[in-house]
This record gives C-alpha cells, structure tokens and sequence, in this order.
C-alpha cells in the first residue's frame, strides 16, 4: 500500500491547481455563473485541451487509460475551486455509462467527442418520487419496431439543458421498483417530445427538469443489455461517488484552511478568536474528520480497486461507508466554517457558504447519510 | 407544586385557539411569508393590529403600558397554541427589545411618543448594535455620537440589521465618550430612519435572500430627547434588557411549528414507496429533536415561573438562546435532509412549479438562512461563557 | 402552573437533605454497603419514623395521601445521598402494585407494615429473554383448586434476597410476550419452592435471582384482576419512573456541582483546570442537560398528573421523552464527571464512579433512552 | 498510488491467520483475561514468547535489534488478523514504550542488557510518569533523584501506574535539577522494581479491579548506569517517544475485536423475541461506530506509510490516541446498554452463573475501566490542544 502520488498524478493535480489559481479564482468563478449556460465553454475546452477529459476513457477512443484514483486526483482539485463546469455528468456520469456500455458503435461515436470537448452529456436517473432508489421508475420505454417510445418526467437532470447527449434509465418490464426490467437508453438532447427546463442550483451547477412526450429512440441507442441497465447504473454509482467524495475532500480542505486562517486573523475581544481554546478544539474536530474523510476515500478507492483481495460485499461496504464518513464530516465541516466566520460567514459574496453549498449537493447525491449507513446496515448486520 | 391547569386556563385556551383560527389569514401567510417583500412587511403589521385591537401584543409588558396582564400559565398557552397552528411571532425589534427599555430606562415624554406606536405596529424597529469590528465583543463599537448643541452628531456603520429596509426607527448603540473601559461611554439612541445621513445598504445572505442590511450614519443629527436615560449610560440598559427578556427568546412555538411541518412532509414523501415517517430512523432523528424542545418548552416555563414569583433574573436568556436556536438549526438540517435532491434545486429566479412544489427551496432557505441563529444575538459561544461566569462562577 | 415546593414538600425536602448530611455521608454509605443484608435496618426505621415510608399511601391505611411529586420530592434528595435503602422497590414498586390493586384484604394486611417499616418488599417482573417488554413473561401460574402454581425464574429483582413479600407477575394465558394473560401475585418470599440468591449491584443496590419451582400461592393473592395483570404493572410503571427520574435529577445535580468545585480547586499548568474554556462550556452544557432533565421531570409530573387537560396519548408521550431527556443526561453528566475528574474520577475510593453507576442503573430501569425513544415515536409519528 | 494487496500480501496474510489460529490458547484467554491476577500475567508471557520466538514481537522496532523488518502493508495485515480473530496486543509497557527510547537514546550497555529481556518478555516493565500534582500537567513532577557518588537517591510518588504489581521495571520521569522552565531539569531514569525502598499500593478502580497502582519511593538507590542519555533531558526522550510512537495507539485490532464481540452478543440476544442486531435503531449505533473505526484504520495505515517514506512526525500519535480511544469508549458504551438490566448485576463476588453467562459483568467492567482512555497518556483534552499547536499553528 502507498498512497503518494505518481508522477502522472502529480501532475495532473497541478494542473487543475494552476488553472484554478490562474483562472478560476472565486471571482472568476462569479463570472462563470452568470453566463447564460452558467457553465464556460472556453474552461470546458481547456479541460479537454489539457486531457482532463480523457483520463477514464480506454486508450482505443483516445483516453488516457486512466484509474478511478487519476480521476479522484483531479476531482480533489476542482474541489477545492468548485469548479461548476459539468465534469462529473459528462465524464464519470454519461461517459462511464457509456464506457462500460460494450455498445462499441455509440462508444466510438461519442467518446472522442467527450475527450475533445464538443460533446456534453447527462444522466437522467432522478423522478419525483424515487428519491434515492434508483430502480423506482415510471417512466416507461415501449418497444415498437426498432424504436423505444419513451413517455415520462425526470427531475434534477444534472447538467441536463446543456448536455448534447443524455443517458436516459426507462422502464421496459417489471413493476416499478423492480430492479429487473430497467433499460439505460441514449438519447440525442434535441430529440422530438424532449421539453427540457433548465436552472441553477444553489451550487452553481445547472440542473433540468425533463419531460418525454412519445420520445421515440432507436434500439440500436440501448446501453448495456436491454431490461438489465440496473446492473449498468450500479456499476456506474461506485465511479461517481469515488469522484464526488473526492471533490469534497477537496472543498472540506479549503474549508479548514480558510476558517483557520480567518479565526487567526478576526480579532474580537482584543485577540484573535483562534485563541480561544473551544474554538481551536472545534478546528481541530473538523481538521480529524477531514483526515478521517481521506482515509475512507482511500479505503473506497483501495477496496474498489482490489477484487482479489476482497469480496463484493466488503467492496460496497467500503464505499457506503466511505458516504457517510465523508458526509457527516462536511455537514460539520461546512458548518463550522460558517459559524467560525460569523456574520460574515452568511454573506453571499464570501465563498465559505457557496462551499457549504456544493459540500450538501455531493453527500446528497445518490444517496445522503442515512441512506448509505443503511444499506451499509444491511450488508454488515444479520444474525 | 401546582401541575394541573385550572378551569380558567382551559377556557382560555379555547379562545385562544377561537381567536387564532378566525383572524389569521392562513392563506395571505402562506403567500407572502416567505418572500421579504413589502407585502410581507404588510401582512405582518395586519395580523399584529388585530393582536393589538384584542390587546394581546404584548403580553409581557408591564399592564400600565398596555401589556395582557397573564399569568406565566396563559401565556404558556398561548404561545402553544400559537407554535400548534404555525403563526408567527410579532416582530421582535420593537415589542420586545426597544419597548422594553424605553418603558424601563426612557422619559415620559418617550414612553407616551414611542410606547403606542409600538403597540400598534405603526413603527417598525430595527436593531442598530453590531458593527464589522464588533461582532461577539459587541462593547467594541465604534458609531460615534458627538453632542453638539441640542444634538447628537451621529457617525459610523451598523451590520447585520435585521429588515432595516422597513424600518421606520433603528436603537442603536453608540459611542459617546472613549473611557478606558469600553462597556462605558455606550449611549443608547434612538435614531428616526429618515433622517437625512442614513444610508441603508443591503446585504445578500447564503439564502440567496435581503433580510440583512449595513445601516451607514454620516453625520445623522439625533435630537437629545432621543437619549435614553443617561448619556454614556447605554451599555446598562442593553444588558439588562438582555437579561430580562427571557420569553420568546427560545422561539419554542416557531420551532414547534416548523417541527409539524416537518412531520407533514415527512408524511407526504416517500422512499422505496414507503412514507419517510415510517422510517425508524428518521424518526429517530425526528424525537432527537422533540424531545429536546418539548424540554426546553418546560425551561422556558419554568424561567416565566421564576420571574412571576419575583426570582432573580439568571443565565435563562443565554440558556433560552442557546437550546433554542440550536433545535431551530436542527429542525432545518432535518427538513433540508428529507428533501434530498430537491432542497438543492433552484436557486433562485425559477419558478418553484417547476418541482411541483414549494417546500424543498423553503427548506433550503430556512436551513441557509437559519445558520445565522448560532451568530446573531451574542453567538452561542458567548452565551456560553455568559453561562460559565454566571452559574460556575469563573 | 407553579413549580414552587408546598410547605409540606419543603419539609420532606429537608428532612431528607438532613438525614443525609447527619446520617448519609459517603463514607457511612460505605459502611452501609458493606452490611451483610446490603442497607441498614436502622436507616430504614428512621425512614419509616420520618414518615417518607408513609407518602403516596392513602389515608385509611395511615398514609400521608401524598402525590408522586411529594414522592419526587423524596426522591431527588434520595439521590443526592445515593442512598441504597429499598425505597424504590418497597414502597413504588411493590407498594404501588398493592395500592392500586383494589384487593382490600391485602392492602389493610401490608400498607400499615411498609409504613412502619416492618415489611419490605420486591417486584419481580424481569426474565433472562424479556429485556424491557414486561408482558415477555415465560414462568407460569397453573390455576388448582384455590391456588397457583408457579414455575419460572426472575432475574434481576430489586431488593428481591431482602423482601418480606414479592408481586410477581406470572403467565395464566396467552403467549409467552402477550399482554393479555398476565396475572401478578403477591407471595410471602419464605413460601416453599422459592430459591433465591442474593447479590449486591454496581451501584450497591440489592438484587436477586429468584427460581420458583412449584410455589403455591393462594387465589386471594392476585393483585388486580387475573390475566389483566399487565394495566396494573402499566399504572405503576409511570410512578417508578418518575420516581427514579426524580433521583437521577438529585444525582446528577450532586455531579455538576462537584464536578465545578473540583474544576476550580484542581490545578495544571499554574491554573485551576476551570478556567479553561472547553471545560468551561462543557461543564456549561451539563448545567443546560441537567436543567432541561429538571423541566422534563416537570413535565412529566404535570402531563401525568392532569387527566383533564391530556389524553393518554399525550401522558405517555411526555413519560417516554422524559426517560429520554434524562437518560441522555445522565450519560453525558456522569461521564463527563469523571472525565473532569482524571484519574481521582477513576478510582473506587471517590464518590464520583458511585454516583454515574447509579445513574446507569436508573437510566435503565424500564427501558433505556432508545427503548423509550421508540416508543415516543410510535405514539408520535404516523402517516 | 498503490492500491492493491500484492501476491506476497496475501501469503503473508495466510501465514498470520495459520500462526494466529494454531499457536493462541484462545481457551486460556478466555478464562485469564480479565481476572488481572498472577494466572493473566503469566498467559500474556508465554504468548509473547511464542510471537518472540517467531520474530513478530517487536513489528515496529529497527530490525538490528530484533524488529521483524515488515513492510508497512503487512503491519496492517498483521493488526487487522489480530483483531479479527481477537488477540490481544503486547503490553506496551517495554516493546513501545521504553524500549524504543532505550535503542534511540540508551548507551550501548544499556541496549544490551535491557532489549534482549524485553524481547523476550522476561522483564515485565512498568510506567512512572504521572502524579498526584502532574497528571494532564506531566512536567510539573516533583520525583526527586538526587546524585550522590554512582547512585541517584529518589523520593517521591507516582500514580496511576499500570501493573506494577507485576513490574521488574519501571521507567520514571524524575526531577534532577529546578530549572526555571519546568521541562527542563527532568531526567529519565530506569529503577528495579525490587530496589529497597520501592513500595506498590494498589488503587482499586470504579470497574472494581487492580490494574493501577502507586508507587512510592523512599530514598531508593538507582545506579548512575540506569540513567538514560544526559541528566535533565529525560523531557526530550520522552516526547520523542510520544510523537514518534503512531502504530499501535489507535488499538483499532483491539476495538474491531471488542466490536466483532458485541455484534455476537447483539445477535444472540433478543427483545420482543427478535434478535437485538435486527433493530434499525441499534444498527445505527453499531455503525456509527464501525464506519468511524473503518477511517481511523486507513489512518493509521497512512500515518505508517507516511513514517516509512521518511515523513516528518506530525500530530499523527495525538490524533490516533483521540480517535482510538473516542472508538473504544463508544463501543464500550453500546455493550453496556446491550446488556440492560444484567450490566449492573453482580458487582464482583459472586459467579457470573447467576446470570447464565459472564458477558454482561465484562460489559460494565469493559465501559468502567474504559472511562480512563480519555484520560490517561495524556488526556484527550490536551491531546487536541497538541493538534492545535502543531496543525493550526495557535
């Protein structure tokens, strides 16, 4: 075992470091937000002209054959700027979708456009009621001929309005929690029937509400294996939350940097507040669960990794594990950050609560605390 | 010990209860509530005239200045009937914290010019104390008031003030002499908003919402019947209304509303097609909570109780402060968890149609903005060290 | 509503804190303890002279017809001598057993004897399966002729080696944790058949293992109603638990100010250890989860206590809370005691460990903080 | 990085599982363990012994003098069996506490005659830091060793000494000289348990057992040749101990083991006939716990890595012995209220029989003696006040 960085990953993490640094301060980031798409095209090309689009892809569509922990690498650093660029939807969310798909025509067709940046995708999983089970779906996908005929609503479509191509979870048997029956389709955005409505989350990132009126959609579309996409999706999340928790870890460590610095340098009382001994305990709590919070994305990524080693239910109960480590960790962490500010702390012109803003996007997604701790529950308790 | 309530405390819960659900327009509420806008402001003078017409709106007032004259129990009534409907408390800034010590500390002449307005909503308050370089160690402030003539010439920047947008009148605290210690040379001055030199700019807060404001003072004449009490002499009577107002300060009737809100929506949403109430672990999370506040609803009882019976006034604002705001956070931390992916939805200029519903961007809201009660009012640490000197002793 | 003590409670009060101050330190409690019986029969008769023993009798029996607060009252000095004599089992469990049993003859025989002090007794209500559901009852009573037949072990019984008289609650029907079918009895504790073994718990309480091996106990020795013997041991179960409450209160008061005293008199680093602020805010907020366990004795007290004003939904809920509030408060308190304490909060020789043992004991009779938070919330949350 | 286990891993984790399996008595273990006597004592010597013999006694010593030259991997292969299968860790007393000091600072004579014992567990030893006047404030010490010709004399008293009942040595903190800053003027100094003069008392502990005791010196004659490195720099040699000592402090083996317990014991008993393992509420608590214990072993994992690429120590010893033994407590605390009613039954004399088994009397002596983990070794407290100066820089 060795965590430290190889020299690829070195440089990777300083190359989304310098861009940050360079282009991507909190003000700049302001800017970012107030473009119409609420995302920067040029940063996107950037991005793809310094590869970072092409880490996980295979070496065949021009990937950079990369890990999961090359991707966490880069993930950590975004973090640390809260990058709202769509990394996470088009490359881990639609691009490990489609990676792991084996449909090797629309892999070769869409692949390279991920890596040179003119593609954009998403992964509509997400309906009003199913919270975080992703095998309840309504919406349905009826075969007729070679054509799916797609009717239904998905909500919180990360990066949905602006995506070129949307990797779409329809149901096409079973009842509608089942997990058999569940089909993973890939839909061009500017299809007839797609009334996409597009806005901004509280973390910058955009997010659509879509609605599919008779959507027809080639068979030849289908990821995966057609009424088993659960499978597909389920091998999908582990990529996602091993990269969202590492962007975290990255948006935790600023946190703790920031508040550190901030409490040395507020006076109140005449002396820094950093003085008084409840609030350097309460850093130091925050700066443990940030190491704890390392450790289990470690342990996520160690585990994950090694299938030799260990078995598949200790690989899921590293990774729920890992969730709900790292997410109570940011509600304290994003928290205290904020009361450690004080007023300022509640200002939106600071970055500390935009921070905190995008630390409650990643520990919700798939899945919030509780949720993982019980599957966690489930996989370790039994008689 | 006396546990049971009496004959009359139960009639006069029932029109309590009668009075409530007649004349507050649940519906207007539910409407304007949220916004900050100025048909909030509206709504909220609305509904405290009525108070105000029934003689309710002040019930802690001393009667000579036009309190209810209740007993601890009714208006532990009450302020449970009021947290089992959801209406909300009066604003603050006048009815509790300048009213209080004008009637205590100011002149006739104040009391009869400001007392009734108070009363009657028609002068909204704000608060003028912290300022960017006192925050918790508010006795650093710098506004100064320089007497010149028949008036005070006033100076400085206030922060962090509440609906400063509405208000017609700011208390504010200011620095009238630089003594060596700083709690002296404080004068408490009450400040008409119109005044020609007060500039009011707003504050934008993590809830994406105006509820905060800088209040600037470039040479503001204040007249010198605007002093309360003596000159210098503010920093007392801010500390002894501190202490004093022990009601309300624990906002248990809010939270209590919010809480069924909560349990509502938990009964309305599902997982795994199962209602989230059902969850045990949720509820767990849920009595986490309740029980805490049903608790501290007896705390603040108990304090009420202390202070009929003439008991002296103790740590029981800092102790209500604390508990109080730290169950509000955890009620918009549950509310905010049980709207998953929804509570991060929209940010703003969107149509909340667009979800179906409301509640999931009004959750967001509230726990953003709710961040605050742990900062504001003298932080939760403070009031622990409050608490330390005053009942350990160090 | 009016938490002031009546004359008659500021009495009692003293009575007790005097007792302990003349009668009670620590160090006669140590030589209490080390009697071979486990409590002092010479205490118990001043308790009985003193009046306490006469409480929540009525009248006609020579009680005081006191309240359960007046009982609270007793209690919370009780706990701040951490006394070890059977008040609790003697005169609320078993006494409240027989007080509302309605069962005339058994009343006029042994209320006037655990007034005087001649009589103690036990309840034994706890088998090695049950944990805290009191109607898992597995020892059986067989109706023959005018008699029971009872055949089953209890463990844990309070004051059980020590008692004149035991209420048991047996099995006359229904399934092993059915409601409906339990039956309590009273029993002479010299009755053939019962084998007992007597041992001192951590908290120096006196308790028992009791095998009953075809124990015959009259028909005239059912306490309430055959088979309906689970509403009884439900009437009584709010009163023990308030009464305990009430001593854990008087417990956990003890501990705070001690704790604070300690802080102030300990010296490291050239300064009385409570001047540092993060002891200082604990010790702050085990001042704020004592008072808040002092207004959930009260609420207790009151919800319990006003039939009129509450429905039994809302009496049960408050009881439950306040095992929750307190036993919450205890751990907290007691722990942080002896945390405060460092290695002195360590040893046996100090009172501290003595007062957290009995707070664990408290905290656990009828259920734990997660048993009653339970069910708080299965009478709380529904859809 | 490195991610995976490689091939030799995964044989050496076989052939620690072998050994594990075939040479622990777990019988004798189960019967000795927690009775602290003499039959304890001499079941931790022979199975120390056995690691000895099979080079495994000393994972983290420099292999010239007898460490088993393992890589940082099979550190963590060798812990994670040892804590599944529920053996316990070496006394730590000689192998990581005065041992390593002995090879870093110790003369070469000294190596010699006091490593190999060590090793070999034929010196049980034993620790004199603590006082009644320094306990959290180590370097207020009084012990006195003042020299006279070859020999130190030392009066004084230490306490909380654990085992020294069955010590051949002790290793003291003892003042030689009154400095003005007080870590100054300390030294290090090893003293025979058998020296005259040297008087144990035991301290019996709210679990009920003798584990700690004092230990009194009265004009105790020490050899200089016992002194370690120079005269009033034992302070140095110790904190070097401290921060440089990270494996083993978290004890994460010894809490995975007690957790694999409790979850047995969770599973085995029962309310309202379902078994306790099945509730949703108490599967929180018990994963509250193993997801916190899961971190703190890939922290520990990374604190040794970081050690064996030649990291700087760092807060890593404070932060584990926090985390480790926050983990221990808590887990003690679950058993205790796994128990119920039984965890306060029989305080010590009588045959757990009683009771039908003797996990429950373990409970409340585990969750007793265990209260002390928060503060012995430096208390938690000032554990975080060292991450504070070392982390934050206040």
């Amino acid at each position: 075992m060795n965590f430290k960085l190889s020299e690829e990953q070195s440089m990777l993490k300083e190359s989304v470091s310098r861009f940050i640094r360079e282009r991507y301060d909190f003000d700049m980031r302001k800017e970012v937000m107030k473009l119409s798409e609420g995302y920067s095209r040029d940063c996107w090309a950037t991005f793809a002209e310094l590869g970072w689009l092409s880490i996980p892809f295979a070496d065949e569509y021009g990937g950079l054959d990369g890990t999961i922990e090359d991707v966490a690498v880069v993930m950590e650093e975004m973090g640390r700027g809260i990058i709202v660029e769509p990394y996470i939807p088009t490359v881990v969310m639609f691009g490990q979708l489609l990676s792991l798909s084996r449909n090797e025509l629309l892999k070769s067709e869409y692949i390279p456009k991920i890596i040179d940046g003119s593609c954009l995708g998403a992964f509509a999983f997400l309906e009003r009621q199913a919270r975080y089970e992703v095998t309840d779906i309504k919406t349905t996908g009826t075969l007729q001929g070679d054509h799916y005929r797609v009717n239904g609503e998905k909500a919180v479509v990360f990066n949905g309005g602006n995506a070129d191509v949307i990797a779409i979870t329809v149901r096409t048997g079973g009842q509608q929690c089942d997990r058999h029956g569940v089909t993973v389709l890939l839909v061009q955005s500017d299809t007839p029937g797609i009334e996409t409505t597009s806005y901004q989350m509280m973390d910058g990132q955009m997010a659509a509400n879509m609605v599919f009126k008779d959507v027809l959609i080639p068979h030849s579309n289908v990821l995966g294996t057609v009424d088993a996409g659960t499978e597909l999706v389920e091998a999908v999340i582990p990529l996602v939350i091993l990269a969202s928790s590492a962007e975290a870890l990255g948006v935790m460590t600023v946190l703790n940097e920031l508040t550190v610095n901030y409490a040395k340098t507020r006076s109140q009382f005449g002396t820094p507040i950093s003085s008084f001994q409840v609030l350097q305990h309460r850093m130091v709590d925050n700066f443990m669960a940030v190491e704890q919070s390392r450790s289990m994305l470690y342990r996520g990524l160690c585990t994950y990794a090694d299938e030799e080693a260990y078995d598949q239910n200790e690989r899921l109960r590293s990774l729920h594990a890992m969730k709900v480590v790292i997410a109570k960790s940011a509600k304290t962490v994003g928290e205290e950050a904020v009361q450690i500010h004080g007023g300022m702390g509640m200002t939106d012109d600071l970055n500390i609560g935009h921070y905190l803003k995008r630390l409650i996007s990643i520990t919700t997604l798939f899945g919030d605390a509780d949720f993982h701790q019980k599957r966690f529950n489930e996989l370790s308790y039994k008689t | 010990m006396d546990v049971k309530f009496t004959r009359e405390d139960l009639m006069f819960r029932d029109e309590v209860r009668a009075f409530f659900e007649e004349e507050y327009d649940f519906d207007l509420a539910k409407q304007v509530l949220n916004d900050k806008s100025d048909d909030y402001k509206s709504a909220i003078v609305a509904w405290q005239k009525k108070l105000h017409k029934k003689g309710w709106i002040a019930p802690a007032w001393p009667t000579e200045y036009g309190g209810s004259g209740w007993t601890v129990t009714q208006r532990y009534i009450f302020e449970s009937e009021r947290g089992r409907l959801g209406i909300p408390d009066a604003i603050p800034f006048g009815l509790k914290m300048v009213g209080p010590v004008i009637y205590t500390f100011g002149n006739q002449q104040q009391k009869e010019r400001f007392l009734p307005r108070i009363l009657s909503s028609d002068d909204w308050w704000c608060q003028g104390y912290s300022e960017p370089g006192a925050g918790s160690d508010l006795a650093s402030l710098q506004t100064s008031a320089e007497l010149v003539g028949e008036d005070y010439i006033v100076n400085g920047q206030k922060v962090w003030t509440t609906f400063a947008q509405f208000a017609d009148w700011i208390f504010c605290l200011v620095r009238t002499s630089k003594e060596i210690r700083k709690q002296q040379g404080i004068s408490f001055l009450l400040i008409d908003m119109n005044s020609p030199g007060v500039t009011v700019k707003p504050i934008i807060t993590i809830d994406g919402k105006h509820s905060l404001n800088e209040v600037l003072f470039d040479d503001v004449k204040v007249p010198i019947e605007n002093l309360i009490g003596e000159q210098d002499k503010g920093w007392t009577y801010a500390k002894a209304l501190l202490i004093h107002e022990r009601a309300g300060i624990a906002e248990v009737a809010d939270s209590r509303s919010s809480l069924n809100s909560l349990k509502a929506q938990a009964a309305a949403e599902t997982s795994g097609g199962a209602a989230i109430i059902e969850d045990p672990v949720f509820q767990m999370r849920l009595s986490d909570i309740e029980t805490e506040l049903m608790a501290l609803e007896y705390t603040e009882l108990r304090a009420l109780a202390s202070m009929a019976d003439g008991g002296m006034p103790g740590p029981e604002s800092s102790f209500l402060k604390i508990k109080g705001t730290e169950i509000r956070q955890a009620i918009s931390e549950l509310a905010l968890q049980l709207v998953g992916y929804y509570g991060g939805a929209l940010d703003s200029n969107l149509d909340p149609g667009v979800l179906g519903h409301d509640f999931a961007s009004q959750a967001r809201v509230n726990y953003m903005y709710g961040r605050a009660a742990s900062i504001y009012g003298g932080s939760n640490e403070v009031q622990r060290n409050v608490i330390a000197k005053m009942v350990l002793g160090v």
